[in-house]
């Protein structure tokens, strides 16, 4: 089985900055990925205690590289300002590469 | 003195003392929480017991009362909004986005306040109209609309300035501000009016209505026995998170908390004078006035973060949750509650200036 | 005519309305659900409930009438899911994993219609025999595991059929194949019977009979009073995902639509007819013809998913929950009412024909 | 035998029988389970209620007698921590860590057995003391503390005597092994008196004192009335988890299970009789004695895991909760009901020995 | 410290795949996994909200490279077509690889 | 958008040990990490049934790799012998070093 190097987008926010994450990777045409709340601590402080708008969230998207400059580049220019939020990319391998 | 002895009988409720008690733990730093699952349900289930007991209400007393105070609110509503805005923005110094923030935090209403008004009021054996549980549901949105189109406009305002400096034939880039404001305008909008407190609140509110005393029998245990029960838990968990918020109390700092204390109070006064003055009850004129008085602290995150982001959370949660809801679940809503009494059952002319200058 | 106005008081009481409720809330998008953890906690005090009520029933009515419509039962279901293979899988041209997957879903029993019935019949005043809870347990997982052993049965003979056209001594194969059908058959089985379903309801029914009146007493507010307030809190959410499910309909089709509608129906009335021979009361023969008409959503995915995983998900639990659920629980079930009703007082000579195609 | 039909009576109530049920469906590898934000809710929920309860007691009858009983129950956990430290030491030949792990899990208290206890009396109809939940609160982190300071103390002996063997003036070492105990005891201490079992049952306790009866009117429902329905849901899960625990029960071996069995009976004893000597009612000495009898699973293991990682969990939370707990609620629990009403009522001088070896 | 290289396994699927998962695992006599819920969307759409049975888990599996293609290859043979899921492999640093 | 090389370290433990790691990270001035409650199998058995204090939690920090050794030795010394845990460092790339 022939393993094909993807990369792995990592996003930690604020729970109310997801929906701002999802449309822009809609807007570059990715609709695949996941989700999970976690807590944090950072710049901002300690999150995940009290009320669940103060949660964060990971939201991780599978995608070829040549999509990644782009949304990493307007999730950066967009969002970096006025949230709590930290990215990061890894190398991974896949199977299906054409799923992403 | 009255209202003393009222504030300090409130005090010694369980509501208040359970939330006392959730901050006390905070502070003490005990690991002591209610589970997020319980306290993400608890506002659901209060909103649907809120709703319900108002449209039962409403069909017992007809809602043909209800369109004037309605439109009164609605104007008070937007008149404080604008209000706070000037204060914030002029005395307060703060910014644009924090002051159009902060404004709407305090034009717009709190269901965790009516709640414990509710319950207030039951405990003194006092009723209020029912249709103020409609009146709830349409302030809700109302302050933030009104915030994020004023902010759009401000925001659009600037750019248009900027862009003019440069040249001046650039109405295309302006048109395209205008309609993101729009665009962003319309989903805020959606969003409010989709959010989980107004959808359940009307929702409850016309089944109430629908239903009825009988209709609402089998499930009056869940929805009205154990309504108060069911808020001294919420409060536990308010509680802790107000006193986890104390310590950032002192980025507030002097101003806002002064704001934060003499704003609910005044807005709750003129509620509670207006309305008495549109005949309302003695408890519907202290849940009117309340309304007026409070601040929202759950919905205001949710939607000022996505319409506002500039401004600063820490702020708006921290000034609201912290300060003025204990506050007023403390102070005014005895203060509100004498007002209302004393404006209903007081014989002759009240000298209504000296009266609030006393109650202070 | 009678049926339309009790379906229509029907559809005016909270657990319809807030499941209406639920189904709105999820199109316009709003952001409201019931917690997770609530929302799965439900189910098993509903299930809880409705064992202990039907224990405590069976000790003060006796359990030896049970034998009989507990056979009958088990008789028409495995009847039913035949039946529904041999029209899904012809009339509907579905391929094999899909007609025995939905055959079972709709010859499976559903703990929240029985919530739902009971607290109908609660609301007219009306009892059931306490055995048809037990019935409810042993029903369960019938259907599942009959459609399982038919499905392997089917890919074994499949198997065997390609097997023989290659070669003609390759038997060990086809042992492997129905070794591996007894391993999951046996699998399917232990997990259906483990289940959480089954094994609350099973418990709390050898636990009601135990403690029978008087040991419920302490427990019953909140395992009898309770209960039609904390459906109407699941209904939310059953009708929320019934509403994010409403898009798929397309996807079901014009014919499986019918079927969703027609079958339970048909099921529903062939039970009551059925239990109202076997002498069931009023409101057992509306039971025992509810859980005729009633489809698995909750336990389906679960069982379907790992037994037959070929079959589509989104056809059986669409079918289930978004059509035939809010059918049965908004007319089908005031139908069976009317039915059993009019069976059970109805005087002289019935023409029973004429009767069902009236109810249509 | 008197006993014995008791022990049979109370075997019946839903309590028991939902527990054992808990225990049959984790044997069965029943995937049924509470979700956690409720059963990490629950504890919370029945401790705010034991402490309301105490509180609306002590309001009633005065707390000027608590302080002997008190200081009593302090004296015997201390006393029975040591005891049971050498037992296990010495008999058990368990190490250093795990003795001093076992032995603080058996001289603490159990907030569930304070509540299934309280609810045993309910039913019997017979009241209890309401400071008894507060010695409850006070005797929390006694036991917890001895044995860290005791572990502590030995461990630095250790060390200590390892240095004395290199060199002969190293008492800076030690003296930093002495502070970090004393870093670590106060850390323990801090993070026991501000542990959510303490915070929440001493808040409670408090503002039970403070609202009284009256003022409890308005939660009553929640916080009494639904009290055993509560109790119910959280045996299950407790049930469930010490069914899973059974397993490891081989881990702990023949010693721990009898210690397990026979230190609950004999400390339970030692408290009716010395808590009836100092004048408690039947219903006080009963809850004083099963304070004594129970052994904490809970509370322990978020202690222990931090103040002493070198004992095994699986060593003390197993037999606490797999063996002991079982064993108390079912045959401690009505042997002490016995005891004190017999030690009560009874008529002359009683040969309590000969008593007691009939009570075996 | 010296990090010694192994492979790590991050399957992303429908909750009740998941027994099949870590049947597969301990076929191949694996017993050390993590895992957690958590949301998605996908080919098979979103997923994660409504009934418990229609969210998604990930399993993660530290491994070494030598049992990694086969197992890899018995589960893309054996659920790829009838369940939503998704793996990749990332490669990663632990202290202790005789745990694994 | 350059992304700058830095280690991923994922800690994944019982969760009375989340505490001693958090000492262990502040210690080394680390303020910035997420957290998230998982489930569990390894050498000390299947974890996250039943007690909270039975489940296990991941702690993932995002650090320079010259503070990595320093800490991972520290975890590995005072954590490994007593508690439940598993760790493993991964390289990523993010966007702001400066940051962590
Ligand atoms: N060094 C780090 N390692 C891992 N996660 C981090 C780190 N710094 C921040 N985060 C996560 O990102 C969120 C936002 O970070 P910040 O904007 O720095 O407050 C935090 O709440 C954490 O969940
Ligand atoms: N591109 C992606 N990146 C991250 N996660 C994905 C991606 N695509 C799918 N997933 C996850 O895998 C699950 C199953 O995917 P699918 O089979 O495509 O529906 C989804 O629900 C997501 O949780
Ligand atoms: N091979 C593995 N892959 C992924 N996670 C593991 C592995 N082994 C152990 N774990 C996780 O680390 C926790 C503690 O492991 P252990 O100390 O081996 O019991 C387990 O409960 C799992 O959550
Ligand atoms: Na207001
Ligand atoms: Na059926
Ligand atoms: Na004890």
């Amino acid at each position: 089985m022939k393993l094909y190097n993807v990369k792995l987008l990592t996003i930690t926010c604020e729970i109310l900055a997801q929906e701002n994450i999802i449309e822009i990777l809609k807007k570059h045409e990715i609709t695949g990925y996941t989700t999970y709340e976690v807590d944090g601590n950072g710049a901002r402080g300690l999150r995940g205690q009290g009320l669940k708008t103060e949660k964060n969230v990971k939201v991780e998207v599978i995608m070829r590289e040549e999509k990644l400059q782009d949304i990493v580049e307007e999730i950066s220019r967009t969002l970096f300002a006025n949230y709590a939020i930290v990215l990061y990319v890894s190398d991974i391998g896949v199977l299906r590469p054409e799923k992403f | 003195m009255e209202i003393l002895e009222l504030i300090q009988a409130n005090l010694l409720t369980p509501i208040i003392l359970f939330f006392l008690f959730g901050i006390i733990a905070a502070r003490i730093k005990s690991d002591l929480k209610i589970p997020a699952a319980i306290s993400e349900f608890l506002p659901i289930y209060l909103l649907a017991a809120i709703g319900l007991h108002g449209g039962i209400e409403m069909r017992n007393t007809g809602f043909e009362n209800m369109l004037v105070p309605m439109f009164v609110a609605i104007g008070l509503s937007l008149l404080f909004t604008l209000n706070h805005y000037q204060i914030l923005r002029r005395l307060g110094k703060f910014n644009l986005f924090d002051s159009y923030a902060l404004a709407s935090t305090y034009g717009a209403v709190g269901a965790v306040h009516f709640s414990v008004g509710l319950s207030f009021l039951k405990n003194q054996g006092v009723s209020s109209e029912g249709y103020i549980a409609a009146i709830l549901a349409v302030l809700e949105p109302l302050a933030f609309i009104l915030a994020i189109f004023m902010t759009n406009m401000a925001v659009a305002k600037q750019i248009k300035a900027k862009k003019q400096s440069f040249s001046d034939d650039d109405s295309t880039e302006i048109d395209i501000g205008l309609n993101q404001t729009k665009t962003k305008l319309s989903k805020v909008l959606h969003e409010s009016i989709t959010g989980k407190a107004i959808v359940i609140l009307l929702g409850s509110i016309v089944i109430g209505y629908i239903i009825g005393k009988d209709g609402f029998e089998p499930i009056k245990i869940v929805f009205d026995d154990m309504f108060t029960g069911a808020i001294v838990i919420f409060m536990i968990e308010m509680g802790i998170i107000a006193g986890q918020r104390l310590d950032d109390i002192k980025k507030v700092g002097v101003f806002l908390t002064s704001f934060a204390i003499i704003i609910p109070l005044l807005n709750g006064t003129i509620g509670v004078l207006v309305s008495t003055a549109l005949g309302l009850s003695v408890g519907g004129a202290v849940m009117f006035g309340l309304l007026m008085a409070s601040a929202s602290f759950i919905a205001a995150p949710a939607v000022l973060r996505h319409a506002i982001p500039q401004a600063k959370p820490s702020l708006y949660i921290t000034s609201a949750l912290g300060i003025t809801f204990p506050f007023n679940i403390i102070v005014t809503l005895p203060i509100l509650f004498t007002l209302s009494t004393f404006l209903h059952t007081g014989e002759g002319a009240i000298d209504l200036f000296n009266f609030i200058m006393e109650g202070f």
